[in-house]
């Protein structure tokens, strides 16, 4: 009994030990991320300026020039026009599967979206090419269509399920008690619906859209594959361009290990890196606000 | 009046929206399934642009990806929901988990390529690849765990404990079969998004397929399906027929998603079922 | 911050009842050693018909006490005060029966000259009404020191009493003629002993209210 | 024999105050009812008896606990062994989402029994001594979840009962309950009383009057008085224990 006792006592602290270390793990990694790609970005300023890459939109490098401005913007272009259309939309999809929907439709919609969720972002893309470019060409007037609305779509689609899922936990996480008051003051659906539940969920609501902007502005593979790929400044929606990230994939290849150009590259990863982290603390804050109240 | 005027107007818009969504994955699954389907042959899979390296590298690289994410994963999320007292440790763990999770996954793949194809002296490998692709897995894994850990009542906790019974066995015999169901989803999810994975597998496991047919050779470079998609796409080699094989290929991953939601929730609800019996009031 | 207002009330209003009650009493007494001085038949009888509204009143506090408790379940001191008042409303109605008693002398007496001067029953009553008001003051303000003053006065009745018993005794020895009528008075100074006995189990009840304690008076 | 000695015990939520300088003995096989308004202690008191408390973080705790004459927090404890002898019974009906039968066996089994005929005779027992048998032996690897609230908390009883305790500390145990229910736990705790020692916190002040010997009434974190529990209901000694019971609180 003493025996199979001390046992038992032994098999607790070392489950202990071992969780406690793949957590302490987990945390190396991150910090070992930033370390590597930031030390490897950063080694661009060497030889390039910092100002030059921020403010310039000459992207030259076998001519020495780094000017990323148009990479930044191309990311933020997109990651805005994927918000300003997919956000909406996913709003009103949490609002209806939160609030709306009959039991049945809930059950058709969830793994709907899920589905979505679970698509691969290559699929993403290349649906993008076979059908939305065709599309945005004919809206934009340009002989392609690949530039910033293809990828603002494909991404406005991709969002959709981080909108839905998490708006409407945050919706749905609401005490039953506000819907009921409202409802019992006389109010309508619509009315409960437009002045309690989404403010009151809106510290959720704000997660979900930071997260899906999060996603939008880290997306690689569906945006590379209908952004153009040209280094011009995105003057249009129409027009090629490229973003951070289809401009890595598309250059990483092609330029050996160690030298300026490959440098830049990781030193733009490191910039989507750091807007990331910017994301999170943004999560962080908003959420906290959220449980302040 | 008006009130309810604009009540209806309202829910008739939210069912349009919703319908749209729906509307748009159905027009997404036609589309797809309708070009690629036709292309699904035997021809399709062993000729000689035959994806059949490719679907078995998907699998491979995703069975290793779990080998290498799921203990640590696993751990770390019941360390976050069962033990972590609350203080700056802590809360510095899970930061780390929040940041790891929102890192986009072309950062992942960059991270991956310093480690394990430059710094490590590797090449392209399975073996990189799957395991920069257990990153990507590591922070969804921590708090799947950790919230399906504490969707479990307390009251389990406090009912074996009061018995006598150590954390350890109160997790292994109590908390970790209570909370199987929620694990079994978050680990679809997980293998879901693994297996379309691609930014990190170009600069990981690069964009070539071992010529020996199911080589397991984890220093191999392995080209999965989705990287193969993104490869035919965006750099059609010339005389090849890209576009069938595209099609195809994206139909097969489709598929393949479809596949895997219905084979892993089923066992995960008929888990549940039979665990929470006849739940008569 | 008042609680249990309801309940509150509802003592309230038993002890209102029970003062009412005692206070019925009090007069019922008085009426019936006045209706046996003054030979006044009339009185007497009035009081045997007062007598159903005094085990009526009883009643209705009866009932009150067992609903309370049935439906307040009161612990503690509130516990003590129901259960005290309902027995104190059952002395009171026993004593309302003993007027009746009283009363009934006076019928049976008639109009029968007295055979001594009634002295010592006006004295007796006197000191058993204001035992009861001394006793229902006590109970309204729950005040245990009136118990022992209660329990002194009811030795003066008793010490009455035991004169009274020798003084017609030794009036039935001597003349037989008189003995039923003496027997009558007898009956009557009896009957106010017992009334300030009922007295005594009041300021015992008044006791068990102020500390819980049951203690015997009639020592 | 005093069974629990608890001496002057003082617990801290952080800087806040919960517990304060309670004192308070305990005989074997008896029932002792913890009474008082919400927040005062009373449960916080009864965790502290089998280290439940130890589980919330920044508690900290003086004074002295002693079981059969053991300290309980010296330093060397064997919480489990400790927890194993104290066991706990709690506000609502806690089983596993396991059969009914392995709901009972998870604790024999945990502490080292593995013999199947052992087993089935602890549980047995167990389910006759909780009074459960004879309604759920025909359905013993059915889930517990489909039993009845009230059958649930016997099944938490005949769960603890199964791991062999000698003091059942019980947090409300029938809040969560109707009244036949708790009136068929009530009798369950007046049958248990003749081989167990039994601490039970109770929101219900005529439930602690009718299954107790003895009832301690805490306010704030203190105990206020602790006596023989048809002194304490009908006379009480203090006037806050008697404003508490008779509803006229504050």
């Amino acid at each position: 009994m003493t025996n199979r006792k001390s046992w038992v006592y032994l098999n607790d602290r070392l489950a202990r030990y071992l969780f406690i270390s793949s957590a302490i793990l987990v945390s190396l990694i991150i910090l070992c991320i930033i370390w590597f790609v930031g030390m490897q970005g950063l080694s661009t300023f060497k030889e390039a300026s910092i100002l030059e890459f921020f403010t310039s939109s000459k992207w030259s490098p076998d001519n020495g020039k780094f000017g990323a401005l148009t990479f930044i913007a191309g990311s933020i272009g997109t990651t805005i026009i994927a918000i300003l259309l997919g956000g909406p939309l996913g709003l009103a999809g949490a609002v209806f599967l939160a609030e709306i929907a009959p039991p049945w439709v809930r059950s058709i919609m969830r793994p709907a979206t899920d589905l979505f969720a679970g698509i691969p972002s290559v699929v993403y893309g290349y649906v993008g090419i076979t059908v939305i470019v065709s599309f945005t060409g004919k809206i934009t007037d340009s002989p392609t269509g690949y530039g910033m609305l293809a990828a603002g779509i494909v991404l406005a689609i991709m969002i959709l399920p981080t909108v839905i899922s998490l708006s409407e936990d945050a919706l749905r996480s609401l005490p039953r008690t506000y819907k009921e008051a409202s409802l019992a003051l006389g109010a309508t659906r619509w009315q409960t619906i437009r002045r309690v539940l989404v403010p009151a969920a809106s510290p959720g609501i704000l997660t979900a859209i930071i997260l899906a902007m999060a996603r939008a502005i880290g997306e690689t593979m569906a945006v590379q594959m209908v952004i153009g790929n040209s280094p011009r400044f995105p003057d249009s929606l129409g027009s090629p361009t490229s973003t951070l990230t289809s401009n890595i994939v598309m250059e990483m290849g092609n330029t050996p290990f160690g030298s300026t150009w490959n440098n830049a590259l990781f030193m733009m990863a490191f910039i989507l890196l750091i807007i990331a982290l910017i994301m999170i603390i943004l999560v962080r804050t908003a959420s906290r606000k959220g449980a302040a109240r | 009046m008006k009130a309810h005027q604009s009540d209806r107007l309202a829910s008739a818009l939210l069912w349009v929206g919703a319908s749209a969504i729906v509307m748009l994955l159905v027009a997404f699954l036609v589309l797809i399934l309708g070009r690629g389907l036709p292309h699904l042959t035997v021809e399709f899979f062993n000729g000689p642009d035959g994806v059949r390296g490719q679907l078995f590298n998907s699998f491979y690289i995703l069975f290793l990806s779990l080998v290498f994410s799921l203990p640590v994963g696993l751990g770390a999320g019941i360390y976050m929901a069962e033990y972590a007292p609350k203080n700056k440790l802590t809360d510095l763990i899970r930061l780390s988990t929040e940041s790891l999770a929102s890192v986009p996954s072309i950062v992942f793949g960059l991270f991956g390529m310093i480690l394990f194809v430059n710094m490590l002296g590797l090449g392209f490998t399975i073996l990189g690849g799957a395991a920069t692709l257990a990153l990507l897995n590591l922070p969804i894994l921590v708090r799947v765990t950790e919230e399906s850990l504490l969707a479990v009542p307390r009251s389990y906790r406090e009912a074996s404990l009061a018995l006598g019974a150590t954390m350890w066995q109160t997790l292994r015999k109590v908390i970790l079969p209570t909370a199987l169901p929620g694990l079994i989803t978050g680990i679809t999810l997980v293998a879901g998004r693994a297996l379309g994975e691609t930014a990190i597998l170009i600069f990981t496991a690069g964009m070539n397929v071992s010529r020996i047919p199911f080589d397991v050779n984890p220093l191999a470079a392995g080209e999965t399906l989705a990287v193969h998609l993104f490869a035919v796409k965006s750099n059609p080699l010339p005389g090849t027929n890209a576009d069938q094989i595209a099609d195809g290929t994206a139909a097969l991953l489709i598929i393949m998603v479809i596949v895997f939601n219905i084979c892993l929730t089923i066992p995960s609800r008929w888990l549940q079922h039979r665990h929470q019996g006849k739940n008569k009031a | 911050m008042p609680t249990r207002q309801k309940f509150d009330h509802e003592l309230e209003e038993l002890r209102t009842n029970i003062l009412n009650l005692g206070n019925m009493v009090n007069e019922q007494i008085t009426d019936a050693v006045r209706s046996l001085i003054n030979q006044d038949l009339e009185l007497a009888n009035a009081i045997v018909v007062k007598d159903i509204a005094l085990n009526d009143l009883q009643a209705i506090i009866e009932e009150k006490c067992i609903l309370l408790i049935a439906t307040q379940q009161p612990f503690a001191r509130d516990l003590r005060k129901l259960v005290a008042g309902f027995k104190i409303s059952i002395y009171l109605e026993r004593m309302g029966d003993l007027s009746v008693d009283l009363a009934k002398v006076t019928i049976r007496i008639g109009e029968e000259e007295f055979i001594k001067p009634i002295v010592d029953i006006p004295r007796m009553s006197a000191l058993v009404q204001e035992m009861i008001d001394i006793g229902l003051k006590a109970y309204v303000d729950e005040d245990c020191g009136a118990a022992s003053e209660m329990s002194l006065i009811d030795d003066q009745i008793d010490k009455i009493y035991s004169g009274v018993f020798g003084e017609l005794r030794s009036i039935m020895m001597e003349d037989p003629n008189k003995v039923t009528q003496a027997n009558y008075l007898l009956f009557a100074s009896r009957f106010l002993e017992r009334l300030g006995d009922y007295c005594t189990n009041i300021a015992e009840e008044i006791v068990y209210i102020c500390n819980g304690k049951r203690m015997d008076l009639n020592e | 024999m005093d069974k629990i000695v608890v001496d002057k015990l003082d617990l801290f939520y952080g800087d806040q105050q919960a517990l304060n300088k309670i004192c308070l003995t305990m005989k074997e096989k008896s029932v002792t009812a913890l009474i008082g308004p919400s927040g005062c202690g009373k449960s916080t008191f009864l965790r502290t008896l089998n280290r439940m408390q130890d589980l919330t973080p920044s508690v900290k705790i003086s004074g002295k606990i002693t079981i059969d004459g053991q300290d309980i927090y010296a330093p060397g404890t064997d919480v489990v062994l400790l927890r194993k002898k104290v066991g706990m019974v709690f506000q609502n009906p806690n089983p596993f989402p396991k059969s009914v039968f392995e709901n009972i066996a998870y604790g024999p089994r945990i502490h080292g029994e593995s013999d199947k005929k052992r087993l089935n005779e602890i549980v047995e027992t167990s389910l006759k001594d909780a009074a459960l048998w004879n309604e759920v032996k025909d359905r013993l690897h059915e889930s517990a979840l489909g039993l009845s609230g009230g059958q649930q908390q016997r099944l938490c009883i005949a769960r603890l009962l199964a791991v062999g305790p000698e003091i059942l500390l019980m947090d409300e145990p029938t809040s969560a309950l109707d009244p036949i229910s708790t009136m068929k736990i009530e009798e369950l705790i007046a049958e248990l009383k003749d081989k167990y020692s039994i601490m039970i916190v109770t929101h219900n002040m005529h439930q602690a009057s009718r299954v107790s010997d003895r009832t301690a009434f805490f306010l704030s974190g203190d105990l206020i008085e602790e006596d023989v529990t048809s002194i304490l209901f009908t006379r009480p000694a203090k006037k806050k224990t008697e404003d508490y019971i008779s509803g006229r609180f504050g």
